[in-house]
């Protein structure tokens, strides 16, 4: 009984959590490099959402596909304007290159964390509900209607992802980008592009999960951090680069966070991930699920 | 053979199916300049990467002036005056070119005035002296291949191993090299020469080993070596176009 | 040859004393104000002290100031963060020279920053920190015109008792307060309902799904869930509750000791989640107040559209403290406001009282302060209307509480 | 005497100019209030410097060092919590737990580069974070740990933040002249070839993973006596943020630019308060100007200028 609950509700974070992550395994799967601003594209989503309905007066239904829209947006530029001379093999005598995309990402979390701090303000808000069924009984486990139809969403996006990387012309393009830039672009495909697309459909799912979750986790500032974190967990679990892994890695971590936090300890669980990623890093860079990271 | 400076014997080294190196054995004597050749794939650069420590052997034994050295770690072996030049140029790229010269003397143990005046000498001798403060990126390929070939002789090595030290390099610089191999060469000094570059081996090196799929298909004169029935299919069977 | 001289000297003299008198007027007692303005800290009670505390300042102001001079309030945000808190206490006095500090409303801030008031020696009026240890340190600067954990304690296990529960589990926030209530309530028990069972566990107040902490309760849910939280920790934590049906249902009371019904966000936060909660208060819309306190109650309602809550009244009566401290001692001389708000009988916003100099958690503490207890009986009622169970002259009646039907 | 050995001296003499400023601070500014913030933009500088030891000459993007000065900071801040045991021991004592556990982090990370590198230290940074703001019983948790002052004046303060900076500053420029300078940065720009001169690069990171720990803890230990409150404030990803940005601006891998990086960010966010809390995103900007546009920094630019002037 407990345990279903547990597990069910680890599987249903789980599956916000593998939101998040694919889009920044994505990125990592093209440009190996980490983007630190990633939640901020979370947050992002989630003002947007909540802002669209509250404020504009928009139906959530209609909010949803514009916080879409800005998350993309905002990884569309992100790419533009401070990830091209990742391309160009970006060296420098102060910076290297994986040191530039850290440093910059990072700069670029704390401006849009405290550009929104300073517009919306600090006030945590309360996105409105998709549906609003505070609470519904599904077989033996109980969960709010939004909570139901978010994660029907999640699914149905992961899904539609995992397709359009498999069969559509550009997943197809993404696909080769990552296995080996140079190759790709010498069968000629715009590499740029591909970043580009990757960039902005990882903002688009980022926020997506910021959306879907505010009516559960309050839109504020700095809500990215806490999914953030998760998802950088993940994308070492899950081999840094591999899709299918970092979705395994999303459901592990949710469930076994949902676990241990009754069966170990509920005040660290936010550190299990933690230290399951470092000791990954340490003894498996290739990640628990995924292929060969290479780490030199 | 204890009067040789390198000695390798039964070397192997496997990845999955592939016998990289394959049961290689051969020796060097002090003040020998060694060539070795091969096609492409051969397992030249894996053998100096052996050699060098960068890769461990699944098996044999590689002994520099009757020490056992292979499973050092590199910088043990570097150290112990075995020095190596990579196929791909390996500089410090935000260092001067000057600085980059002084890591590999301090590294050596020499102490900063005698490694400062060794320095000093190598760039005017390898025509560096006026890029000597500019940082290592900003040299061309040319003088980052001699730069590089410098930084093996800041102390004189018991042996230098050269992969590949003359490919796209100037041909003034590349007889700037070949002069500087020939004169430490006449003093004594031991090499061994990977390279493509059959002219060139043939002009510098007395002596000729031959690797293919991984063995040691012929050692000898330069000359004989060349002419070996085995060595030319090796190319032939190899890769089309030679040097 | 001396004439203009002295002439000249009785000029300079004249003009010395009209600046001498002139600038004192001239500049206003800054009084300095630590409050959360941003997360992690609880941006409503920052937003209701200042409120209050704005209503007392034009007041006196209008009236004509203090010792001929207006007051003004140096804000600090201190996001709930005891370094911060620490930080903005610093700069309010070494850098703003503040006569006074006030507005503090999270426990854990204000221990921090009364290790400042006391290394600088400047009265610290204690808004609304619950934790008995901002008394217990016994600090001669420290007064506490506000609500203390032990009594909260007492009044929850009285009210246990009564109702006659016999399984409690307490959700508190990993703070001060909340650690600290926590506790009061267990002391409580033992000696009101000593065969009560009861235990607590705390939560990351900025965490944000407590759900494995909640599903652990629906196999056996317990007879009363006490919430020790503040927004939007306790919101989410009765979301969660109520999503899971643990409580308030037909088997669990959900009893909330933190007083944030009174929040304007309280009902758009938890819905369905607020119906049927017993609430622990300070003020009530129903309980008597002196006329002062009406009249702030008036002037709050007309600025907010809110119902006046007890921060509002609470951090009047801080500002009001200072001010008549000031006026007692004639003076902005620490010591001497000290001594004023030590031997002052006090007529505030929310009634008479002295401050007790009982060593232990009622040093410098208004011992008897007022406290109701209410049930909220539909969503999105008012207080007002919300129903009262216990208040000052009214005797506690469980008989009155409603359960959902399931 | 050669270029980069002379480069290194004009950076010494030019960060030597700045202490000398601080220590002449005084002189003009007498309100408590400027003098903390003083005290702290020296807090950061330490923190910059041992960074920028690890970041911009040895290659190691650590993301940890505003955990490492929290870990000084309890280390103090719990000995004398518990223990009652006086700074005197506290402080030393910080400074060896932060350098142990930074040598231990490093011999960990050893083999990590890049964005691994900087993940592992940052899940390090949140483990420790989370770990000690969780552990209510033992450290108070996020609420903090009062603990007592180590000066009576908080001049004598400023002044003993003047003395370990200056301290530091040498230390580093010993440091980098000495040999140890030539083989951290080599083992920064390519570690295969370090090691195939001789370069012993096991050894040297854990060198330059160590003291730029161990100062990080010195500084927090002192940064905890100051404040008289130690929290897991100190250990948020956002206050590394900061002395990245501080690092960054001022010139990566140059002494004098995290130094003045350091102050500058720090006084002028102060400055900028007023400005209605603006700083962070100004600096996040300016960092990510600089990053992309001038990645030498402000020193880098000067240096430019400069050099220019003398042609």
């Amino acid at each position: 009984m407990l345990n279903l609950d547990l597990f069910i509700n680890g599987l249903i974070i789980g599956l916000f959590y593998a939101l998040m992550a694919v889009g920044l395994t994505l990125i990592f799967g093209i440009l190996k490099v980490v983007n630190f601003a990633h939640g901020e594209f979370y947050m992002v989503g989630a003002y947007t959402y909540t802002l669209a309905a509250l404020k504009l007066g928009f139906d959530p239904w209609l909010a949803l596909p514009l916080a879409l829209a800005a998350g993309a947006a905002a990884g569309w530029l992100t790419e533009r304007t401070l990830m091209r001379p990742l391309y160009a093999g970006y060296s420098s005598w102060g910076l290297m290159r994986d040191e530039y995309a850290v440093v910059v990402t990072f700069a670029l979390s704390l401006l849009l964390i405290n550009l929104v701090d300073k517009v919306v303000g600090p006030y945590p808000q309360r996105g409105p509900g998709l549906v609003d069924i505070p609470r519904m009984a599904l077989g033996p486990i109980m969960l709010s209607g939004q909570k139901l139809v978010a994660t029907g969403i999640s699914l149905a996006t992961i899904a539609g992802l995992a397709l359009f990387l498999r069969y559509s012309f550009w997943g197809r393009q993404i696909r080769a980008v990552a296995q080996n830039r140079l190759g790709a672009s010498l069968a000629g495909i715009d590499t740029t592009r591909a970043s580009s697309l990757v960039f902005a459909l990882s903002g688009a799912l980022a926020a997506l999960a910021g959306a879907l979750l505010a009516p559960i986790i309050n839109a504020s500032p700095d809500v990215g951090a806490f999914p953030a974190i998760k998802s950088y967990v993940i994308v070492v679990l899950g081999g840094m680069g591999s899709m299918p892994g970092s979705i395994a890695a999303s459901l592990a971590l949710g469930v076994l966070e949902s676990f241990g936090a009754v069966y170990i300890s509920y005040d660290y669980r936010d550190t299990f991930g933690l230290v399951i990623l470092m000791l990954v890093l340490i003894f498996r860079p290739q990640g628990l699920f995924g292929e060969r990271g290479r780490e030199v | 053979m204890s009067s040789s400076c390198l000695a390798v014997s039964n070397v192997s080294r496997a990845f999955g199916g592939l016998r990289a190196v394959d049961r290689v054995s051969f020796a060097i004597g002090r003040g020998e300049l060694v060539g070795l050749i091969g096609p492409n794939g051969s397992g030249k650069t894996t053998l100096l990467n052996i050699l060098s420590g960068q890769q461990r052997a699944n098996a044999g034994e590689v002994r520099l002036e009757d020490e056992a050295i292979q499973g050092l770690k590199p910088e043990r072996i570097a150290v112990r005056g075995l020095q190596r030049m990579f196929q791909l140029t390996r500089v410090f790229r935000r260092m001067s070119a000057l600085d980059n010269l002084m890591t590999a003397g301090r590294a050596l143990g020499l102490a900063y005035a005698g490694a400062l005046v060794r320095a000093e000498r190598l760039l005017e001798e390898l025509t560096l002296a006026r890029v000597r403060d500019l940082d290592a990126g900003q040299l061309s390929g040319g003088q980052q291949k001699l730069l590089e070939f410098g930084c093996c002789f800041m102390s004189s090595p018991k042996i230098a191993l050269l992969d590949e030290p003359f490919a796209a390099v100037h041909p003034a610089m590349k007889e700037t090299m070949a002069h500087f191999i020939r004169v430490r060469h006449a003093d004594g000094q031991t090499f061994l020469v990977v390279s493509h570059d059959m002219p060139v081996i043939v002009e510098l090196c007395p002596r000729t080993i031959c690797m293919n799929a991984g063995a040691v298909i012929a050692d000898g004169p330069t000359r004989t070596v060349l002419n070996e029935r085995s060595v030319i299919e090796a190319y032939l069977g190899g890769e089309t176009s030679t040097a | 040859m001396n004439t203009p001289s002295r002439q000249w000297r009785l000029a300079v003299a004249a003009a010395a004393a009209g600046l001498s008198i002139a600038a004192p007027a001239a500049d206003p007692i800054k009084i300095g104000i630590s409050i959360a303005q941003s997360p992690p800290g609880s941006v409503v009670q920052g937003t209701q002290v200042k409120d209050g505390l704005e209503i007392i300042k034009d007041r006196v102001n209008k009236a004509g100031g203090v010792l001929g001079r207006n007051i003004e309030l140096v804000y600090e945000d201190n996001q709930g963060v005891p370094e911060k808190g620490r930080a903005a206490t610093e700069k309010l006095i070494t850098r703003d020279k503040v006569v006074a500090v006030t507005g503090g409303h999270q426990s854990s801030v204000c221990l921090a920053e009364i290790e400042v008031a006391k290394r600088y020696n400047v009265p610290y009026v204690n808004t609304n920190c619950w934790s008995d240890d901002v008394r217990k340190k016994e600090y001669p600067q420290v007064f506490n015109p506000g609500n203390y954990n032990s009594r909260v304690g007492l009044a929850m296990a009285e009210t246990i008792a009564a109702m006659g529960v016999k399984r409690v589990i307490a959700f508190v926030e990993n703070t001060d307060y909340g650690i600290g209530q926590a506790k009061a309530v267990a002391e409580a028990l033992k000696q009101k309902a000593p065969n009560v069972e009861y235990k607590y566990e705390t939560l990351d107040r900025a965490g944000k799904d407590f759900t494995p902490a909640v599903l652990p309760l629906r196999a056996n849910p317990p007879d009363m869930i006490l919430t020790m939280l503040l927004p939007p920790a306790a919101y989410i934590v009765m979301n969660q509750l109520y999503e899971q049906g643990v409580a308030p249902s037909a088997k669990t009371w959900l009893y909330d000791g933190a007083g944030i019904a009174d929040y304007p966000d309280f009902w758009q936060n938890v819905k369905e989640a607020g119906k049927y909660m017993l609430e622990f208060g300070l003020y009530h819309p129903q309980m008597k107040t002196p006329k002062l306190g009406l009249e702030v109650a008036k002037t709050y309602q007309q600025r907010t559209k809110n119902e006046p809550n007890r921060l509002i009244f609470q951090a009047a009566d801080s500002l009001l403290l200072i001010v008549d401290a000031i006026k007692q001692a004639k003076s902005t001389d620490p010591n001497a406001m000290i001594k004023a708000l030590e031997t002052m009988k006090f007529e505030g916003v929310r009634g008479e009282f002295r401050f007790s100099k009982e060593p232990g958690y009622k040093f410098h503490q208004w011992v008897d302060i007022p406290y109701v207890n209410y049930q909220l009986t539909e969503i999105n009622q008012p207080v007002s209307k919300s129903l009262l169970v216990q208040a000052p002259g009214i005797p506690l009646a469980v008989g009155k509480l409603q359960k959902p039907a399931k | 005497m050669d270029s980069s050995a002379r480069r290194m001296a004009i950076e010494f003499r030019l960060s030597l100019g700045l202490l000398a400023l601080l220590a002449l601070a005084p002189l003009a500014i007498d309100n408590p209030y400027w003098l903390g913030v003083l005290i702290v933009s020296m807090y950061f500088a330490l923190l910059a410097a041992g960074w920028n030891l690890l970041a911009g000459y040895t290659g190691q993007f650590s993301m940890a060092p505003a955990c490492f000065a929290m870990i000084g900071a309890y280390t103090t801040g719990l000995l004398a919590y518990h223990w009652k045991i006086a700074p005197a021991l506290g402080i030393p004592a910080s400074i060896l737990a932060a350098g142990a556990i930074g040598a231990i982090l490093g011999l960990i990370v050893l083999r990590l580069r890049g964005p691994y590198l900087a993940l592992t230290t940052l899940s390090f940074a949140e483990i420790m974070r989370l770990v000690i703001g969780n552990s209510y019983g033992f450290t108070r948790g996020d609420l903090g740990l009062n603990v007592p002052g180590l000066l009576e004046s908080r001049l004598a303060y400023y002044y003993v933040f003047v003395a370990v900076l200056a301290a530091a500053q040498g230390g580093l420029y010993l440091l980098l002249r000495s040999r140890a300078g030539l083989f951290l940065q080599a083992i920064r720009d390519d570690e295969i070839a370090a090691a195939s001169r001789g370069v012993d690069v096991v050894l040297w990171k854990t060198v330059a993973f160590t003291l730029s720990t161990a100062v990080s803890g010195l500084a927090g230990a002192l940064y905890a006596h100051f404040s008289q409150l130690v929290s897991p404030e100190l250990g948020l990803i956002s206050q590394t943020g900061l002395v990245i940005c501080m690092v960054v601006i001022g010139g990566i891998g140059s002494l004098v630019g995290p130094l003045a990086g350091a102050l500058l960010v720090y006084v002028s966010s102060e400055m900028l308060r007023e400005a209605g809390g603006i700083q962070l995103i100004v600096f996040a900007l300016l960092v990510i100007l600089i990053a992309r546009f001038f990645r030498e920094g402000l020193w880098g630019l000067a240096r430019r200028a400069l050099g220019k002037a003398a042609a």
